[in-house]
């Protein structure tokens, strides 16, 4: 397992009024290349920060505040203006949260391909650069002839994140982030959506980041798997073994709080309070106030991450090392 | 130009030498297309129509240079000057005008005795036509006035013919209407009703009326739309703010003409106008500004003259009598002792001349003592600033003064009063304003209503102030106290005070208003007179001494009635750029000793010099004594 | 935009035409004093005879009874009015109202579209590199700029400009449309004739108005830039040069383009002062006298015309909006 | 309540520029009520004193007749501040009502209603208001107010009727209509409070133009003169007295000016501040 | 409640020219509620759930067929009637920061409607049910929420808030539209739970919109539930049956359209039954079976005949093929393993 992407003791800082936020607190994480890694959490947990750190797009007030991200062995924080030019969108391309929004509302879709190319190779001619996305758009089953010459708000939400996944892969990056790619979208474009991506997966060998709350979806789509909760990446492994045996006590409520069409419906619980104020942090594990294993370690000081020899990591008291993590498997 | 020498500096350099005679053409520095820049104002197209008695007209500036009168007369001081006339002759009931021989119109017609009575005829509405019966004209260049018996003293005969100061239409062009209104007026018959007037002593029944009304009005449409005159300059061209006049080569008078064109430039904003003058823009300009703009032009631009005159019209406050407390002499006594003259005068015009023993008379302050026997006017009451007067007059009349400061009528009411005053009109605004604040300060709450100048005259003729702002003790037309009277009880005065009128019952029995004033006051002398009648026999009483005392006892009448205050006589002035024309300019030798800020005239000639360089209005200039630089 | 709703549109701006028209004509009825007062007065001077004389036969003369029913006032000139016809001007007998405003109208909109259009476009750039640029001292400048401007009246600053560049420079000329020299037409002397004399009224209206435009449009740009179009954009690699231009610009402008009816509208109707001030021969200028004057009829042709002019350029700018935002329909309004 | 009004103040407090504008609104005011109370202006001419500079006995130097230019500001400020608060409020209320029932009922009501609606914004207000005005006889500040809102309401309450449009199918709306709850109860407890910080802004836009207005009714005549007026200052410093060439006039020119620019400045910060205070989605 | 073949129809202007078309939101759909059950209605987005809702609560009036409330018709109520209509069917919304007025408090939202519609009278006694309401939906304490604002509690907080304020008018039927679609994961379950809850104790039927089959089977365990196509219903029954013997082609899309939280089974799932993803317009629906166009199994028939509900095992289906659909997805479920309980 190669890693395309090494994030290492991240941490991401937005100076409020209020106080200063940690959307992402000393995380660390690992996106392995041509797999398709999600990273589940719930919504404030720190998901989209991360990755526009992978992007280098942190929005306004917010700033790094410590640790480092690799791509493809290169350090991603040092890249200088030109370098940085040819590292967004051609290595690194993304599909945002909110793909209603995304495009502009007053352009034409091929105007807005053109637009995006131009900023990126001059050496396309115009020709080259529609007859190209004509391909990604017939690759994501849609009318290219009619698309291309639409406003945005002429197109259904199902059809806009298409043309959104056509956009991120126009010029050949290696890595795809998807935030939340299927929101707002009801279940049958859903489906529709995963199955034009694990093909493109398939056919292009294109690395994948998924950010989602949907753990259904990462069951589908997903190899492997982070858990951030408040800013921290509390366990992450394979995407069997976490659904498995779910070792961090968020996953696994996590895993429980779903209800499924085909398991039995009677005892599902959800997980009690609510995640904590990022302006108000508790001391210790972030979890403890919400956790029925707290103790008083978990007050005062946040778990250390272990990692296992199987590639699995987690961070919770409950496991002060790498064979202890191992002996809750056998347990 | 700054650093070239200004006309101090060139006066004292001993430069000044050509300035009595024209410039040879090779000469000329500063003007070399030799154009008079003047300020004046016309409708603007379309409204424009090229008859100046075509509604808006042609601009009154404008009128100056191209038409002519037979007279022309010097308003202010009375001077009459034959003009189109080369003399005329008075007999007992005749006046005969003998014309200039080699006049022209502008589109080349000769000017004939035709075209004088022409105009008469057709605008049958001329004053001077109630006083004559009939007009002859026994040649081309002999017109005779026949007047009407008993005929109006010789002095005032002039006038009347000369203040009609185009009193002459191309017949040529005008034949159609004005023999229509000749035919129209012969259908009359004469009039039996001495009471009435008519012109050329005719009947004219309100059918008739119409009738030339009506062709008065054709003739105002009518082409061309240009206008044609007799003076020196004819009309060339006219957009919305620029009008050229050229040359008349045909003048009958050719030496006087020393400018190929004028160039009239209309600006209505006084701001832009006063920049005008500063820059040397214009090389004449009419108006006195606000004294620290005045001094500030003057050192701005060293080639700037301003001469200062008289304006034979004072700036005043009239008391509304239809409303009360305004009824009460004593009350309107009382608050022409609250006012400081002075402070008005500063405030409204600072050149102007407060006289502040009068409160209105009639007569131009200024010629008060030449028209008014002295024992009379040592006879008037002196309203000179006096509160603790004002305060016993009102006690009189049973007012009362609060603690609080503010006078209460006996009623106990505080009043609170409002004058009225034309807001474009920036002394009378201005001074208005301060009077207000003076009565308000002594305790009678007043507060000023800036008009807009259309709606406020027919609002104050209709008395909805209590006291309102006009011009007063003034004569429009020509300069006679009797001409000034007819202001005071005729005309704008009379409406504005609110003088009562004779009331009639009609074949109904309604109450119907004849117009005419009914007034019946106590004169010098103790013994009551009817005014309407001395005022109606006045014009033909022959013995000037008997003119005189009819006078003496009406001005006396209008100062201890109090109808009004006049605040200041209006001072104005004219401006001349040396710069660009040379000229005779007047009190030469004492422009170093004031640096071009010239104060009143003292010497007959002088002053009559600088009369006319600013005409006030009808008049005419015609810069025949300056010529290009 | 379907042909009903542009149908619709203009049939209620007929109406609400005809019903400004009517307003008009029964409030100016109402008022107090009117031309004939004014010319009364003239022709009773000019021909010495009395005030009531005077007015007596000035009614005979233009056929005009102001004890006429005004309905029958009314119905005479609605038939005018069929004709394309305003009627003549009651203080300038012998000219037409249509005249008038033929003559009138042309300079009015030239000066007001080319201001409008200058410091609109002045305007919506430096409001959008406001909020492009926050933490630069341009911000407080223009908002203070902007303040300042919309306090002075904006006759007081053409006087100042009217000091400075015409006099004081002599740059400009004082007053006019165009020299009286120049022949009028089609050529390029009087072309920049007419620009040369309009240039210092429109550079008031430009200087009064462009620091309220940048102010809007910053608020304006501001909401945009939070949009998530710009953030994807600026992470696709578009140049910050065409996000200024194509995202930002175009997006915040949308909303402005409806006030640009509007500021049309009250300029219009605003004009006079500044005309007077440059006397300008626009509308501004007659709209002045006929108020002053209560000339009637030459009132309720330009205030007729100006309310047209208000009507067409709220349709324009519908239509505008319309095309730049392709989201609009003109279904709804 | 209380606890609203603190956070009211608290959210005033920490925004600087609302801060500021809020002092000097205070200022205003202050000298609007108590200023004539502490120094009395004495308006009597004393020409030789005129177009002085200012100088610790005249803080901003003399007007044309010698009269301290900062007691007339002083003065003024009563003037000025009573027609702008009442024309504002009529403005208010006008356009409120108006455009709230429009809006809210709608059918026939709306269309009718934002057809006059319509009309005020057709006719161009300038020469209407001179017909107006020369057939009302202005007598009071109140009266004075009114007309000059008369003219101003038009654009509100189109924007409130729009306003109210889509406030009216919000869902929190269509709760309260599901829950049978009465239309006066939704129009000012449910939809009024959302609509008050927009109302708060143009209540002082609606103060500023009405205080601009003033000036021009007053030239034409259609109010009495109030010298003190700050417009009126204005007016007379520039037209009457020919201030823009006299070169002693700056002063008394500018004085005024810069008054009513601080007042709009003022209110523009200050409603930005209002804006945040009011909305408790901001505050926090 | 008994809803008679109701149907909506909503026009749209089409282009510059032509008419305006007429959108069916919901077609000829016939529905009893019974007291304190559980009704969930579910389907893809635009297929007419919230307008039918809407009919539910009275908000819009059917185009055609009747909507009966305790035997009445609800368009024709008046007086007393309508307005205990009023307080007897309640909504819950979707997003719950639009269903709450932003510039009120929780109290002066939740005791308003209790207040104006006099259930209690005087601020003391408004004031103590509000308590009692908070602490029913499990926001305890409750003092602590009263003086806060929408927008200072999180999306589930909100969201029980809602419920707080349908309940507070002691209601017989809530429509709860999509209640939970916008709160997070970990706090879905316990709306749920409280919905259910609320069900049972205070026997309020509860009609539970959605577009997500795996919450529907969570909360109307024992109840029934309706699948709609374009304004139709297309199948109808018990919830367990509907699930788990899916009749209609549609459905059974629907359902492997749902990512299931478990690896095996989701990656086994192959690709979506369905021949195009786009929707019909509405406007012109297909003629025949409104899903033909997008049916895997369809035939001329379906095309051309329109299919009825009729009853198929133990639940109702419009499908000429159910009984052939079902086997096959019997099969299909059964090579996946993907049928261990129920
Ligand atoms: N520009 C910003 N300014 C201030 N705070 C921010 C900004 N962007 C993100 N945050 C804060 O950082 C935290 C993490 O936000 P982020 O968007 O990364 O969460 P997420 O996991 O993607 O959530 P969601 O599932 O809702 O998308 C949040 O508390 C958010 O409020
Ligand atoms: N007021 C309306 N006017 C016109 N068409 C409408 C209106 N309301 C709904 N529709 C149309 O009716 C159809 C059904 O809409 P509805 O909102 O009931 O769907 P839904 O099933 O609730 O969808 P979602 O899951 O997206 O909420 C859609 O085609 C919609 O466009
Ligand atoms: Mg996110
Ligand atoms: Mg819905």
């Amino acid at each position: 397992m190669e890693p395309l992407v090494e994030v290492r003791g991240l941490t991401i800082e937005f100076p409020m009024r209020a106080g200063l936020l940690r959307a992402v607190n000393e995380a660390d994480f690992v996106i392995p290349k041509g797999q398709i890694t999600a990273l589940v959490g719930e919504s404030g947990s720190g998901k989209s920060t991360m990755a526009s750190a992978i992007m280098r797009a942190i929005s306004v007030p917010g700033r790094v505040a410590g640790g480092s991200i690799t791509f493809d062995g290169r350090d991603v924080m040092s890249l200088g203006k030109k370098e940085l030019q040819a590292y967004k969108w051609e290595q690194v391309s993304m599909v945002f949260q909110a793909a209603q929004n995304a495009l502009n509302p007053v352009a034409r879709i091929k105007d807005q391909i053109i637009e995006t190319f131009r900023a990126h190779s001059k050496s396309y001619t115009e020709k080259q650069m529609v007859d190209k996305a004509r391909n990604l758009l017939d690759y994501v089953r849609l009318d290219p002839d009619r698309v291309l010459n639409s406003f945005p708000h002429e197109l259904s939400g199902g059809m806009k994140q298409r043309v959104m996944i056509a956009f991120s892969l126009l010029l050949d990056p290696q890595l795809v982030i998807l935030d939340e790619p299927t929101t707002a979208l009801d279940v049958i474009t859903q489906a529709y959506i995963f199955d034009i991506l694990k093909k493109i997966h398939k056919d292009m060998n294109i690395t994948m980041l998924l950010l989602t709350h949907d753990i259904g979806v990462v069951a589908k789509a997903a190899d492997r798997v982070g858990v951030m909760y408040a800013g921290n990446v509390v366990e992450a492994g394979d995407v069997y073994d976490m659904f498995k045996r779910p070792k961090h006590p968020y996953t696994a409520k996590l895993m429980k709080a779903v209800p499924s069409l085909y398991e039995d419906v009677s005892e599902r619980k959800g997980i009690p309070g609510s995640p904590p104020d990022l302006l108000n942090m508790p001391p210790g594990c972030p979890f403890h106030p919400r956790c029925e294993y707290a103790h008083a370690k978990c007050k005062e000081q946040n778990p250390i991450k272990v990692y296992t020899p199987a590639g699995h990591e987690v961070a919770c008291h409950l496991y002060p090392n790498p064979e202890s993590v191992a002996e809750v498997r056998t347990s | 130009g700054t650093s070239a020498p200004g006309l101090v500096d060139r006066l004292s350099a001993g430069e000044v030498k050509d300035m009595q005679q024209p410039v040879p053409d090779a000469q000329i520095k500063y003007n070399k297309d030799k154009i008079f820049h003047v300020l004046g104002g016309w409708p603007k197209p379309p409204l424009y129509q090229g008859n100046p008695f075509g509604s808006g007209g042609t601009g009154d500036t404008n009128n100056r240079y191209m038409f002519e009168g037979l007279f022309f007369f010097i308003r202010s001081m009375n001077n009459v000057y034959n003009r189109l006339a080369e003399s005329s002759e008075d007999t007992e009931q005749t006046t005969t005008v003998h014309l200039h021989q080699n006049v022209k119109w502008h589109d080349g017609a000769p000017f004939t005795s035709k075209d004088v009575w022409a105009y008469y005829r057709l605008n049958n509405g001329a004053e001077v036509t109630k006083y004559l019966t009939s007009i002859e004209t026994p040649d081309d260049y002999t017109i005779v006035f026949h007047w009407m018996n008993p005929a109006p003293y010789p002095e005032l005969r002039k006038l009347l013919l000369a203040q009609d100061l185009q009193g002459q239409i191309p017949y040529h062009i005008y034949k159609k209407y004005v023999d229509k209104a000749d035919a129209l007026l012969k259908e009359a018959k004469p009039l039996t009703d001495k009471s009435k007037d008519g012109p050329f002593n005719l009947d004219i029944t309100d059918e008739l009326s119409k009738k030339i009304a009506l062709n008065w009005n054709e003739f105002t449409r009518a082409g061309p739309k240009i206008p044609v005159g007799t003076g020196p300059y004819k009309f060339e061209k006219v957009t919305t703010t620029d009008m050229l006049l050229d040359k008349f080569e045909d003048y009958w008078r050719p030496d006087a003409v020393h400018f190929d064109k004028i160039w009239i430039k209309n600006v209505p904003e006084l701001s832009a106008q006063y920049a005008l003058v500063k820059a040397g823009k214009l090389d004449w300009y009419d108006g006195t500004p606000p004294k620290d703009i005045l001094e500030s032009l003057l050192k701005q631009n060293k080639d700037l003259v301003h001469y200062r005159m008289y304006d034979p019209a004072s700036v005043g406050l009239m008391y509304n009598i239809r409303n009360k407390p305004f009824d009460n002499l004593k009350f309107r006594q009382a608050l022409t002792y609250v006012l400081d003259k002075k402070k008005l005068r500063e405030i409204g015009n600072f050149y102007g001349q407060e006289y502040p023993k009068i409160s209105m008379t009639g007569i131009m302050p200024s010629s008060l003592e030449k028209e008014v026997d002295k024992s009379v006017l040592d006879q008037m009451t002196d309203y000179t600033t006096n509160l603790d007067k004002a305060a016993e007059l009102l006690k009189e009349i049973g007012w009362t003064k609060g603690s609080d400061g503010l006078w209460r009528d006996p009623d106990g009411k505080v009043p609170s009063f409002i004058i009225g005053a034309p807001n474009n009109w920036a002394p009378g605004v201005n001074s208005a304003q301060i009077a207000a604040e003076q009565f308000t300060k002594f305790g009678i709450p007043t507060k000023l209503k800036a008009v807009d100048s259309t709606i406020y005259f027919s609002n104050a003729d209709k008395g909805q102030y209590d006291m309102s702002m006009d011009w007063v003790d003034v004569s429009w037309g020509f300069q006679n106290p009797w001409s000034s009277m007819r202001v005071l009880f005729w005309q704008g005065t009379k409406t504005k005070v609110g003088f009562p009128n004779v009331k009639k019952k009609d074949a109904d029995g309604n109450e119907v208003d004849t117009g005419k004033l009914d007034l019946k006051l106590k004169g010098i002398d103790g013994k009551v007179y009817d005014i309407d009648k001395e005022m109606k026999r006045f014009p033909y009483v022959q013995d000037e001494q008997e003119r005189r005392k009819i006078i003496d006892n009406l001005a006396w009448i209008a100062n201890e009635n109090c109808w009004g205050v006049n605040f200041f006589q209006n001072a104005t002035g004219a401006w001349l750029n040396t710069k660009t024309m040379s000229g005779n300019f007047p009190m030469m030798d004492q422009i170093v000793q004031y640096n071009r800020d010239m104060p009143l005239a003292t010497d007959p000639d002088e002053q009559l010099a600088i009369t006319h360089l600013n005409h006030g209005f009808n008049s005419t200039y015609m810069p025949e004594e300056y010529w290009p630089r | 935009m379907s042909l009903k709703g542009v149908l619709k549109r203009i049939g209620v701006s007929l109406i609400t035409v005809f019903l400004a028209m009517l307003l008009t004509f029964f409030l100016l009825r109402m008022t107090p004093g009117s031309a004939i007062d004014t010319w009364a007065r003239d022709f009773a001077t000019q021909r010495g005879m009395s005030l009531e004389e005077a007015y007596r036969q000035i009614t005979a003369m233009i056929n005009y009874n102001p004890k006429e029913p005004i309905f029958t006032q009314l119905g005479r000139y609605l038939g005018g009015l069929l004709h394309g016809n305003l009627g003549m001007s009651m203080i300038y007998q012998n000219v037409s109202v249509n005249e008038i405003i033929a003559n009138a109208l042309p300079w009015t909109l030239f000066v007001l579209s080319v201001s409008l259009v200058i410091s609109f476009l002045i305007g919506i750039n430096l409001g959008a590199m406001m909020a492009f640029k926050r933490k630069t001292v341009l911000d407080p400048i223009i908002s203070i700029y902007a303040i300042l401007t919309s306090s002075v009246p904006n006759f007081i600053v053409g006087i100042l400009l009217l000091v400075i560049f015409a006099f004081q420079f002599g740059w400009f000329p004082v007053n006019g449309a165009y020299d009286p020299i120049v022949e009028p037409g089609f050529n390029l002397p009087f072309i920049l004739n007419v620009l040369y004399h309009g240039a210092l009224p429109i550079l008031t209206y430009v200087i009064t108005t462009i620091g309220t435009w940048a102010l809007t449009m910053k608020g304006s740009a501001v909401n945009v830039l939070g949009e998530d179009y710009i953030v994807a954009a600026s992470i696709r690699g578009v140049s910050e040069r065409t996000l200024m231009s194509r995202y930002v610009k175009r997006n915040a402008m949308l909303p402005l383009i409806t006030t640009l009816a509007v500021n049309f509208g009250f300029m219009l109707g605003g004009s006079p002062l500044i005309e007077n001030v440059f006397s300008y021969p626009g509308m501004g200028y007659y709209i002045g006298q006929a108020t002053q004057q209560r000339d009637y009829t030459l009132m309720q042709g330009l205030l007729l015309v100006t309310s047209i002019a208000v009507i067409l350029a709220n349709l324009a700018s519908d239509l505008i909006y319309a095309k730049l935002d392709p989201r609009v329909k003109l279904e709804e309004g | 309540m209380s606890q609203g009004f603190i956070d009211f103040w608290q959210t005033m407090y920490r925004n600087k520029k609302a801060f500021s504008g809020m002092i000097i609104l205070a200022i205003f005011i202050f000298m609007a009520i108590f200023g004539p109370m502490m120094a009395s202006l004495d308006m009597t001419v004393n020409f030789d004193g005129r177009y002085k500079s200012p100088s610790f006995a005249h803080w901003l130097g003399t007007d044309y007749g010698g009269r301290d230019t900062f007691l007339q500001l002083v003065y003024g400020s009563r003037d000025v501040l009573s027609i702008g608060l009442f024309a504002a409020l009529f403005t208010l209320v006008l356009g409120f009502v108006i455009g709230a029932v429009s809006g809210f009922v709608g059918g026939k009501t709306d269309t009718v209603l934002m057809f006059i609606t319509n009309l005020f914004l057709t006719v161009p207000s300038f020469p209407v208001l001179m017909i107006v005005a020369a057939l009302v006889q202005i007598k009071n500040p109140v009266m004075f107010s009114f007309i000059l809102a008369a003219w101003s309401w038009a654009p509100l309450a189109r924007a409130i009727r729009s306003q109210l449009l889509s406030l009216k199918n919000r869902e929190f709306i269509i709760a309260c209509r599901i829950m049978g709850l009465k239309t006066p109860y939704i129009l000012f407890r449910e939809i009024l409070p959302n609509l008050t910080p927009y109302l708060a802004i143009n209540f002082i836009m609606a103060a500023q133009g009405a205080i601009v207005a003033s000036v021009g009714l007053m030239m034409l005549g259609l109010a009495p003169y109030s010298p003190t007026n700050w417009g009126m200052m204005i007016q007379l410093a520039v037209q009457n007295t020919g201030g823009i060439f006299n070169p002693k006039g700056y002063i008394y020119l500018i004085s005024p000016i810069m008054c009513l620019g601080l007042f709009q400045m003022a209110c523009i910060f200050f409603s930005n501040g209002l804006e945040e205070a009011l909305n408790p989605r901001l505050r926090s | 409640m008994r809803l008679d073949s109701v149907s909506m129809y909503f026009e749209r202007s089409q282009g510059m020219f032509g008419p305006p078309q007429k959108v069916g939101a919901v077609v000829d759909v016939s529905l009893d509620i019974h007291p304190g059950e559980i009704i969930a209605l579910v389907g893809e987005s635009g297929c007419g759930k919230t307008t039918l809702g809407s009919i539910i609560t009275g908000l819009q009036k059917p185009t055609s067929g009747k909507v009966l409330y305790k035997g009445q018709e609800v368009t024709k109520l008046s007086g007393e009637k309508a307005n205990q209509f009023r307080g007897d069917v309640q909504l819950v919304q979707q997003d719950s920061y639009a269903a709450l007025n932003p510039m009120r408090t929780i109290y002066q939202s939740l005791s308003a409607p209790i207040l104006q519609r006099k259930i209690v009278r005087g601020r003391k006694a408004a004031r103590s049910r509000v308590i009692e309401l908070l602490q029913t939906v499990g926001l305890t304490p409750p003092e602590r929420f009263l003086d806060k604002y929408p927008h200072q509690l999180s999306g589930g907080q909100r969201q029980r808030i809602l419920m707080a304020r349908a309940i507070s008018l002691n209601p017989k039927i809530i429509v709860a539209d999509e209640p939970v679609s916008m709160i997070d994961v970990s706090l879905r379950i316990s709306i749920l739970n409280l919905m259910s809850e609320l069900n049972r104790k205070l026997d309020i039927a509860i009609i539970y919109i959605t577009h997500d089959l795996a919450t529907a089977r969570y909360i109307a365990g024992r109840g029934r539930m309706a699948v709609m196509y374009l304004g139709r219903v297309m199948e109808l029954g018990g919830v367990n049956d509907v699930l788990s013997h899916p009749k209609h082609p549609y459905l059974q899309a629907l359902l492997s359209a749902v990512p299931t939280p478990d690896p095996e089974i989701a990656k086994a799932m192959a690709d979506l039954p369905l021949r195009s993803l786009e929707m019909p317009n509405a406007a012109k629906p297909p003629s025949g079976c409104r899903f033909h166009p997008r049916c895997p199994m369809a035939t001329d028939r379906c095309s051309s005949e329109e299919p009825q509900l009729r009853l198929v095992g133990s639940e109702q289906t419009a499908c000429h093929y159910a009984e052939e659909a079902h086997e096959l997805w019997q099969r299909k479920m059964a090579d996946i393993g993907a049928i261990k309980s129920v």
